[in-house]
């Protein structure tokens, strides 16, 4: 799993924002379709953090993935969307694979939008 | 109190990137030969004892692969402290959407192609690479410009055209875009795919090359070609 | 009581191309001559008597105007009951973001480039055109997809490519995406941009033609190239 | 000037919508870079709803031209940015043209978001 790159990402953004703001929280939400281990994350960003924003509070929120057709507009999520062990890898490294496994259950376009759940998000609430 | 989103990918693409040779491969139209060149830039740079990793940036038709000869419902991408590239020598790394999409068609909005080219980067396991070679999309997209908004101030950009109208019309506009970018790291190549014959005056020039063509997918064969001896060139002047 | 906004562009444009034969010109590549055969096949059905409108849909690339020789810097486009073409002949009408750019370079995102042709489209005015002929931008992008989901149930989507291995890779991803947007009206041409030589078997075959570069820009030169005449066969099946 | 087609797209997407529900009234927001003569259209407009939809109520409503840069962040508006006649007229035409003509006041990119104020949009109140 990749969780080491994406804490790495993660705390470089925090870092860059300390130089600009007072930072009280920052929410890190957590898309479905990027499937992160939260416990793995949560070890290596608290370990990174630790001595660049000591006093910066983490708020995780998972975030569910809702697609919807640009062709007909029919709303599903990924739940209704029915992927092998192989597909949900390929899409946890790059969401953007899902277009090449699922398409619309109504009209069969592989051209929708992802609504929510997509990667990660940063959330910052400063002073 | 104030609250705003940010994008976690941003910070650790510019630093990675900062510290190591970018080169964009670029160009007014498509099948104007920067894939190829991209490709045959990266062999000649790696043969040159550099370590080079080559991003296949143009995801919505990624086909730096078919050169490279890497088929991508094959390969199994790895992780460990980040995405792995695939590496295709020791000094060879390549990394594009195809192998995630088992080579499917996967069309993308702009937007949804910035995410995608964001995504590999930002998560990107970046050991030891010297160059990155990024080849884009055909003319000005919605990734072309946020890579020249992530790199512009510091990557080499090389435009490649054709000797005809059509391309040099396009490519004339593309220079003046690049301008208004504050992009200054340019170098123009003027391939000739169509065998047109002519040459452009302030750019290296590659010659049509009828047996490219027999040489996509092996790299050996590739470096028999005469669009590689003369890319060998561009190479020495990009690593002097 | 509940408030929602909408495009004002879409109802016309479905209306004004739903009484008209609409060809989509794509391929999944760039430079395999899209905006060649665009002009060609217009020429040619203009021959058969129909009256053609070119659309330059390659907003952030116009070229089609270097083709039929229309400099955007010196036409100025009219207007009445709408945007107007301009008449090249009585029989050929032309329309591209060019001539309001006065071709300076113009970058626009996905979402900006529906936005351009959705505005060309969608307030154009159609008088008599029989033939809409789209230019399309290369690859899949957002302008492709949009002119897809407004006219894709009845278009001809004329699908252009090389017989180079790059080129056939990501023909195939292509006509499988098009299969997924329920696309059915569809024609395959391979065009021999590179002189490879090969032709393909279920498609209109194009040859390698030395001498259309010197035809660029000229209707009257253009018509006496092999490529035209290649392009005749293809606008007698489209227009039996 | 092209008012004609406008308001016949705006009519046909009335008329369209009516199929559907029951329109209460229309905003038509007018953005400055399309530069439409709002009595042209108006009077335009009225001829062809009078029978169409005699009883939606339409309102009008211009909209100033704002911009941000893609590069730096920075944000002006269109009456910050000195246009010949030609180019008004240009970008009247296809407000995307816009980008040939003005660059960020900043930074000279022309790779900017129009925040408001591109062309015509349409707000529906049904029942
Ligand atoms: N110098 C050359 N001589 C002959 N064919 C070439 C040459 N350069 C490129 N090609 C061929 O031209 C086509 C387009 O090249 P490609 O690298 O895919 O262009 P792009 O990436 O700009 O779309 C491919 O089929 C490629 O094999
Ligand atoms: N059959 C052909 N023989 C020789 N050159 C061609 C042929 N078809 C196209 N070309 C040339 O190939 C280049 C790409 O054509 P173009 O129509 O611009 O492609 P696209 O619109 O797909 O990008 C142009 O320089 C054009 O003149
Ligand atoms: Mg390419
Ligand atoms: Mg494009
Ligand atoms: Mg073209
Ligand atoms: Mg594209
Ligand atoms: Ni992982
Ligand atoms: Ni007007
Ligand atoms: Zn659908
Ligand atoms: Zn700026």
């Amino acid at each position: 799993m990749h969780e080491w790159a994406i804490a790495e990402a993660i705390s470089r953004e925090v870092e860059a924002n300390l130089e600009k703001a007072r930072i009280r929280r920052v929410k890190v939400i957590l898309g479905e379709l990027q499937n992160i281990d939260l416990d793995v994350l949560k070890q290596y960003l608290e370990m990174m953090l630790r001595d660049v924003a000591p006093n910066v509070e983490i708020d995780y929120e998972t975030e569910e993935a809702v697609f919807k057709c640009r062709r007909c507009g029919y709303t599903w999520t990924l739940a209704d969307s029915s992927l092998s062990e192989e597909e949900r890898e390929a899409i946890h490294f790059v969401p953007e694979a899902v277009r090449a496994y699922v398409k619309c259950p109504k009209c069969s376009s592989p051209d929708f939008e992802v609504l929510r759940g997509r990667g990660v998000r940063l959330i910052f609430e400063v002073e | 109190m104030k609250i705003y989103e940010k994008d976690p990918r941003i910070s650790r693409i510019k630093r990675e990137l900062s510290d190591r040779r970018v080169i964009l491969v670029t160009g007014a139209k498509g099948g104007v030969g920067k894939t190829v060149i991209s490709a045959l830039l990266g062999l000649a740079l790696s043969e040159r004892g550099k370590k080079v990793l080559l991003v296949d940036a143009d995801v919505t038709d990624p086909n730096l692969h078919v050169i490279i000869g890497v088929d991508p419902e094959k390969v199994k991408p790895g992780e460990a402290k980040g995405i792995e590239p695939l590496t295709l020598t020791d000094r060879i790394g390549y990394i594009g959407l195809a192998p995630y999409t088992m080579n499917r068609p996967t069309p993308l909005r702009g937007p949804e192609a910035v995410d995608a080219v964001r995504e590999l980067l930002g998560a990107l396991d970046y050991n030891g690479y010297e160059y990155i070679i990024i080849d884009t999309p055909p003319g000005l997209d919605d990734v072309l410009m946020d890579l020249i908004h992530l790199t512009g101030d510091h990557a080499l950009v090389i435009v490649v055209s054709t000797p005809s109208r059509m391309s040099q019309d396009s490519t004339r506009r593309f220079m003046a875009l690049l301008k208004d970018l504050n992009v200054e790291n340019v170098v123009n190549v003027v391939n000739d795919v169509i065998g047109i014959g002519r040459s452009g005056r302030d750019s290296f020039n590659v010659p049509h090359d009828a047996l490219l063509e027999e040489a996509l997918g092996s790299i050996k064969r590739l470096k028999n070609t005469e669009a590689y001896n003369a890319i060998v060139r561009l190479a020495e002047a990009v690593d002097p």
